[in-house]
């Protein structure tokens, strides 16, 4: 299990290269990158801030994916969450979950976003011509994450 | 007893606080009764943690509830609903 | 909208960049990787020979990617599988899909892979210490596909 | 009529023949009556494409059930289930 926050950028395929020499029965790679959009509930955005909170958020990182291994045959799960600023089309957050069958590996990755979303502290600023404001939480994510308390 | 505290996004911004070490008395220290506490502090203080705004709060690194108890030496942080990912 | 088989293998992180240059919309990129098991339904597996029909195997996956973009909200998606020769942990098949939002996407990306596995023309042939032999389809694979069919 | 068959994996390796040109009468050709005039061929012929294995057919590209009709210059293509991904 990885958990990383940073200011750099990332490389997927380098990390799957690197869940994947890990071990030879891994079937199925999962992944999410999440992109920095240039329009957000009809607002362009020119620029994007994050924030976190150091220490709680890489916890809350590997909790869900803890929850993640105990719900799901997975074998292996990485978060590597950017933070800082960063301008439309940069990527954000990626997810890799990696299994011997590809219905565990979908799943798990789609709930480890689905809390990633709602549970763990990351807040951002957006910033577009008319000046800068933050993001509003969005009810649609809480509805998102709901889903897996009734739904295996 | 002595907390340190942490503020995030909006309310960090807005209260002008990023952290603090409080001294309090050793009374029974809930999240709320400390979101009281501090929003005697003024306006933008009540406005921020008892205002319509929702505030979450950790008590070392956990999120938790209003009734939380606080207990010496706990790191609290308050800050808005997270929008990560 | 992209379709290639090749015997060459593939980087994920080129792809993904390729496709989040095209446009600054997108929010959520879902990608499955496939690899070459070691072990398969507990036989150990030295060398997996791929076989495609040409001309038929490109059409289906096309016609799989289109079918995907009318029933979920995405904007574009890949698909690359390899045929020829590979090794354990050799990577397989590769599978993209970018939309505004995450939920369209990892439905999509889900869906193409367990139609891709039930209906495009690809056959697999597995050597071991015993030899050759050909796999054989899974019912669970027509499990899979099947949900579609009554879940949205 | 004329018609160019192509046989894949399993069926490819064991029948031998990987593409093939038939010259066939003008009657009705189905799926089935074409495999039942190929099962003719022989043992292995008859095993493979009548016997108890799975076999799918696809008609210029497009898969299709026993039942589906054959027309001159068609591509028709026999071979198990497939396996891919």
């Amino acid at each position: 299990m990885t958990v990383r926050v940073q200011t750099a950028d990332f490389d997927i395929g380098v990390e799957i290269n690197q869940l994947r020499q890990a071990r030879k029965d891994i079937g199925a790679v999962v992944s999410f990158v999440g992109l920095v959009r240039d329009l957000n509930d009809g607002d362009t955005v020119s620029q994007l801030t994050l924030e976190y909170y150091p220490g709680m958020t890489e916890k809350s990182l590997a909790a869900i994916i803890q929850q993640a291994k105990s719900r799901w045959n997975i074998m292996d799960a990485l978060i590597v969450h950017r933070v800082g600023t960063l301008q439309p089309s940069d990527q954000i957050v990626l997810v890799i979950v990696t299994s011997a069958h590809r219905g565990d590996a979908f799943s798990a990755c789609e709930f480890v976003m689905d809390y990633l979303k709602t549970e763990a502290p990351f807040w951002k600023k957006e910033a577009n011509s008319a000046g800068e404001h933050w993001v509003e939480a969005k009810s649609a994510d809480d509805t998102a994450r709901d889903r897996w308390s009734i739904e295996k | 007893m002595k907390i340190k505290l942490f503020y995030f996004a909006r309310l960090k911004e807005t209260l002008k606080y990023s952290t603090e070490d409080l001294e309090l008395p050793d009374d029974v220290l809930t999240i709320l009764k400390l979101k009281s506490v501090l929003a005697k502090r003024g306006d933008v203080w009540g406005q921020m943690l008892m205002g319509k705004l929702k505030v979450r709060a950790a008590i070392n690194h956990e999120l938790v509830d209003d009734k939380a108890v606080i207990n010496d030496g706990d790191e609290v942080a308050f800050f808005p609903p997270v929008t990560g990912g």
